[in-house]
């Protein structure tokens, strides 16, 4: 285990951000460090790539990490079965899945009886999937729930003709697309406003090094502020860590471009609605938490 | 002849003074047992202690309420699909394996051919290829039973490389001497010579066939009991996820008592571990 | 050669063999005719073991031929049995079932009870009918040794090779066990090479003696014994002069090998 | 003496007329290259042929392009920090496995009362228990090395079990007559006894503790070869992905090789694979 | 008992042995005295090999007890050596480091040089000095047996035990060590049990020789070898008396066993 956030005596902050995040939905932070935006901030920020919430969990509870990014389904789950974890702040405002499906099929309604991938069995994609189908006039039941694993093998699976339709986020969405599948729609235009992905830690932490991590969520915002005023270098960032081509990094930052959270604020009735979702969806039989025990923006920058 | 007129002894003579107790006799199958209760309890009494936080692991109790909870749902029709991939994976890994080993061990150019290619397949990690298994297998119940078949595989080759390499050449010597034939010398030298190494590669494949399973339903599944800890790993319901885990690892330690009472009819010629 | 009689039933013709570069055998020839009892003694090392193992076509030599029966004898095939002289008893076979090896292989023809039965009266002629169940483990090494006995008569071989057969047991046992092999040889066409360190053993029951030299070896002497019956006047003394002359010449080879070890030290 | 009078050979006679030629010399040097060279061919034909998507899997020459890029990047301080959770890991396994095993396959009750666990432990899928990984190990090397250890050590004591219970008691016996202690047992008997079975342990420990490095680093991590595969992995890179995963392969080869070297000395006294 | 002397070399009393349900041996009783040769002669199987490990501490009686100097034996300790009739040498060690073996346990105060030197001087007494390097699976059986004695008498024991320790090897071979275990018999204070089948070798060898019957043995003659001078005129009638007297009994006790063979058959 760690010792918690250090500091030496100019002040400087050594944060450990554990993030099962990658990709666009990551750029932010990539860029701010690029950019030397935490470093200004007095931050000195160390990411750690894990490979979910339940690990991002653990290193939060043994010490092994400051601040999380995690998935905000998985926080609340983790929430439902005892842990003291609390959203901070957002990456996204809006989830960045694209509904891809076999040429033809226009609608969710067309998928009916239809194999629908999914990452794992209760897990957030799962979730969204069946109050997709409902939302678009089916009945839970009527879609094929097939777990695939990653998000990379979603992709595969569809391309490969496993599984008939998926939610992708960029930039696999393009390789789906040259493959021949089609779009069918945005999920967010169908759930605006669903924080995607969260900034997660523990409440001790967060009233033993306040300070710090507020300066953090600063520096995160002001980041995002920075990727959406700089196209161009955005790209280029994006480009070098997600080791992609020119187009897909343009493509995926231009799709996830509006999204970046420059206040870092959750929209209260889109964490309502995932807290609703992991009810009615998810495998859990545990009291969920309110928003309230959730959700602590006193990090946010310019909460008093 | 002096020799008939012996008396008989009285009581038939026993190795030791009043012969082994009753604890000594029966200990191969109460070791094991007294073994498990002792650590269940140290378990339950550090889960007690709070040696560790619930959100990532469970007490004895609260495994055993999660396995009473998991038994309400379609515990046995997830269990008859994951014992279907499983069977069938360990068929295959068996059925090529033990054959390919053999030859391996015994022909000298496809030993020499082949033997840095087996070690190359055996190191690739499989989780990096799943999706080309998700590709060529699908994501049915194919996908799984290559994914045990693989994992368990490999095993069994290499033991039976090393088991073949060992066979005692005076035998196969006297074998062929009197006739044995290239199959008869499998069946009546190599085999039995090889039991051994055979009997620790079905051990080994067995336990990594049991962890193909959860893998491969981690990647692509809708039941089974891989699925089943999955989705309750995801929701952090932890006693109900060891529970699963536990069902499988019971299953598994049955299956090699199975395998090693096997192994005791099989190998009635070796004189057994030394005390 | 070319006349059309049967073939010998072993030709050694300018055999030499060795284990890398050590030559075990150099240049030996002989002729072993059908019927004859052929004891071959030398020193300890000198490489009868080599020898008979070629006859059973388990070696091949480096140069020269080894015939059996007018062809080159390849492992499995012909009427052959061996007596090993490390035993090479199965360890996860019965003792029954190892003395049914042979047959399973050379008698298809049978079923698998015939065969047992036949293993039983071959292990009964041995001595260890109650144990034909047990595990080689558990028997004694005499016990052993007459089981890889009982092994080869089990398949009444037309030629019988024996590679020290009684050397871990009993006067009376062994006895008993000559008989037996007595028994084989007097049937019609049998063939016997005996290895052997015991030169009354030799001279008991071989029609001829080869002795090896030390190695690489050579044949040193052929002697074809011809003693008169047990009961003629002239038998010890015959006796005596071979024993005598074949001692002299295995002291010979042993010495010459002992100094040759002395030197090497 | 007639025997000292002997003419010697005139050429050093050879077992087979003319000697062996210089292929079936070579050949264990050989055989493997060319087969590996077969397989390329092929795997490059097919996948020119169009025999699978592009997406999914990569030829050859587009496997060594992607090596190439990966030289450029940060190629070989991951392989400096994995392979130091890979050296770690092992000497864990080895370092533990091996006289627990021992220890197992010797006294019967320890045997009796153990072995169940360590077969409930073998086949306890370590991929559920990763969170616990990291709470007791952290985000760092130890939760890797942890990983390789756990999945190095099971067929490391499995097989030592299975090798010392194959030990001829004879020489058993005979060490302890002549004055052998417990230790000494070990060393001059039990141990050079179990060497094939040590040897296929080493074997399969390396195999499991290069897959182990990967999903070690799939967990958690910041660098490392198994970092790079599943970033590369994730982002379609296949040719550069693959060629990650073939760096790990070789280099276990390459480990396999000097195992097989060291079992060739270790083992002088065996007779060779025969022909 | 009581007295002030140095106990038996070896003591054994009313020793009963079984394997499994199967008694061996039957409450044997005998002693054997400081400087004695004593030789074990007995049909096969009867138990002899059972015997001698129990002198070794290997095997330990279910009833009676056995005592060497007057402790009960275990492995490891006291000044013992065996020679085994299965020859147990290490198949992972050279010839030399196999002679080695017992001295590197018994003489850990010698440096691994010395101790090989040991080594090679017995090696050199059992004619094998060339093949130090070898692994045993290189030698012959006569060979191996041969280094299977060396490794005893590296260790120059007080108790020698030795199990059919000449059965391999030629008649010359087995002549010269012989004359080993004579000049080992003749320091001061030296015990030897020789398990044989070879009534001479017993006779010629042994001041006393032990017959032991068909399993469940006892001991059926206890003979105390007096034998005048060689060339004495006695020396042949007194021999013959000897041996006609333990082979009658052998006879007597193979008999026995192969008719009780036949009627479990
Ligand atoms: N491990 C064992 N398990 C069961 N029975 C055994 C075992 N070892 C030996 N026996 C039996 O004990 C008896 C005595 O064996 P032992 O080896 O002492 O005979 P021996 O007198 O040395 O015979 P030989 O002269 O043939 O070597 C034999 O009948 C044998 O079958
Ligand atoms: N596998 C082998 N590799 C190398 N040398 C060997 C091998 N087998 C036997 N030899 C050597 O060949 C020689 C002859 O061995 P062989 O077994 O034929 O002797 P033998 O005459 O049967 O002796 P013995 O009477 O002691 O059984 C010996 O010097 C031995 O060291
Ligand atoms: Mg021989
Ligand atoms: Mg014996």
């Amino acid at each position: 285990g760690g010792s918690g956030i250090t500091s030496d005596e100019n002040g400087r902050a050594s944060v450990r951000l554990a993030s099962s995040i990658t990709g666009s939905s990551f750029l932010a932070v990539t860029a701010g460090i690029d950019q030397g935006i935490f470093d200004k901030h007095q931050v000195d920020l160390k990411v750690v790539k894990i490979k979910s919430t339940a690990e991002a969990t653990a290193a939060l509870a043994s010490g092994d990490a400051d601040i999380a990014a995690a998935l905000t389904e998985g926080v609340i789950a983790a929430n439902a079965n005892g842990a003291k974890l609390k959203i901070v702040g957002n990456l996204m405002t809006q989830d960045q899945h694209i509904l891809y499906a076999d040429a033809g099929v226009k609608s969710v309604a067309d998928l009916k009886g239809k194999k629908f991938g999914v990452v794992g069995p209760g897990s957030g994609t799962e979730m969204l999937a069946k109050a997709l189908a409902v939302e678009e006039g089916l009945k839970e039941t009527d879609l094929v729930y097939v777990p695939t694993g990653a998000a990379s093998t979603q992709l595969t699976s569809l391309v490969s003709g496993q599984i008939d339709a998926a939610g992708l986020v960029p930039p696999y969405d393009s390789t789906a697309a040259e493959r021949g599948k089609v779009e069918v729609l945005r999920y967010r235009d169908v759930f605006p406003d669903i924080t995607p992905q969260v900034f997660t830690t523990t409440s001790s932490l967060i009233s033993a090094h306040s300070p710090e991590l507020k300066r953090f969520m600063a520096a995160y915002t002001e980041s995002a502020a920075w990727v959406k005023a700089h196209p161009s270098e955005a790209v280029a960032i994006l480009q070098k860590d997600a080791r992609i081509s020119a187009e897909a990094a343009k493509a995926a930052y231009e799709f996830a471009e509006p999204d970046y959270s420059t206040t870092g604020e959750v929209s209260i009735a889109g964490l309502r609605r995932w807290i609703e979702m992991s009810k009615k969806y998810g495998n859990t039989d545990k009291r969920l938490p309110t928003v309230d025990e959730l959700y602590d923006p006193s990090l946010l920058p310019g909460s008093p | 002849m002096t020799t008939t007129e012996r008396l008989p002894p009285l009581a038939p003579p026993r190795r030791t003074a009043g012969g082994p107790g009753w604890w000594q006799r029966r200990r191969g199958l109460w070791a094991p047992v007294v073994t498990v209760a002792i650590i269940l309890v140290i378990w339950e009494a550090l889960g007690r202690a709070g040696a560790w936080d619930p959100l990532f692991f469970a007490r004895p109790t609260e495994i055993w309420s999660g396995f009473l909870h998991l038994t309400d749902g379609p515990l046995w029709s997830d269990l008859a699909v994951s014992g279907q991939e499983f069977a069938l994976g360990m068929l295959i890994a068996l059925g090529v394996g033990v054959p390919v080993g053999m030859a391996l061990g015994s022909i000298r150019w496809l030993y020499q051919s082949f033997d840095p290619i087996i070690n190359a397949l055996y190191s690739t990690p499989i989780l990096v290829l799943t999706p080309l298994l998700v590709v060529w297998f699908g994501l049915g119940i194919g996908s799984k039973i290559a994914n045990v078949a693989i994992m368990a595989i490999f095993p069994v080759i290499i033991n039976m490389i090393e088991g073949v390499r060992t066979t005692d050449p005076a035998l196969l010597r006297a074998a062929r001497s009197f006739g044995a034939g290239r199959l008869a010398l499998y069946k009546d030298v190599t085999f039995p010579a090889v039991t051994p190494f055979f009997i620790t590669a079905v051990r080994l494949a067995i336990g990594k066939g049991m962890i193909a399973v959860v893998v491969g339903e981690y990647i692509a599944a809708t039941e089974g009991i891989g699925y089943r800890i999955r989705s309750d790993a995801e929701a952090f319901n932890t006693g109900r996820y060891l529970a699963g885990v536990m069902i499988m690892v019971v299953i598994s330690v049955l299956i090699m008592s199975a395998v090693k009472m096997a192994e005791k009819r099989l190998t009635a010629w070796r004189p057994s571990i030394s005390e | 050669m070319g006349r059309a009689t049967t073939p010998p039933a072993i030709e050694v013709s300018d055999v030499t063999f060795s284990y890398g570069e050590t030559t075990i055998i150099d240049r030996i020839s002989f002729q072993v005719e059908e019927g004859e009892f052929l004891s071959l003694i030398g020193p300890s090392g000198c490489g009868k073991s080599t020898l008979l193992a070629m006859m059973d076509g388990v070696l091949k030599p480096d140069s020269g031929t080894v015939l059996v029966e007018g062809r080159t004898p390849s492992t499995g095939e012909g009427s052959r049995a061996t007596v090993f002289q490390g035993f090479a008893l199965m360890p996860w076979k019965t003792v029954l079932d190892n003395v049914a090896l042979g047959l399973r292989y050379k008698r298809p023809d049978l079923s698998r009870t015939e065969r047992a039965d036949i293993a039983m009266e071959y292990l009964e002629k041995v001595g260890l009918a109650s144990s034909a169940r047990r595990y080689p483990r558990h028997l004694s090494g005499g016990m052993q040794q007459r089981v890889g006995l009982a092994r080869a008569f089990a398949v009444q071989p037309r030629l019988l090779l024996m590679d020290e057969p009684f050397g871990a047991l009993d006067a009376q046992n062994a006895e008993v066990l000559r008989d037996e092999v007595q028994a084989l040889v007097e049937q019609e066409g049998r063939s016997i090479i005996l290895v052997t360190h015991n030169l009354d053993e030799a001279l008991q029951l071989s029609s001829r003696v080869l002795l090896m030299s030390a190695g690489p070896s050579t044949i040193r002497d052929d002697v074809r014994v011809e003693l008169p019956s047990r009961d003629s006047p002239h038998y010890a003394a015959r006796y005596d002069e071979y024993r005598t002359r074949l001692w002299s010449h295995l002291r010979d080879e042993v010495e010459t090998t002992r100094a040759r070890e002395r030197n090497a030290a």
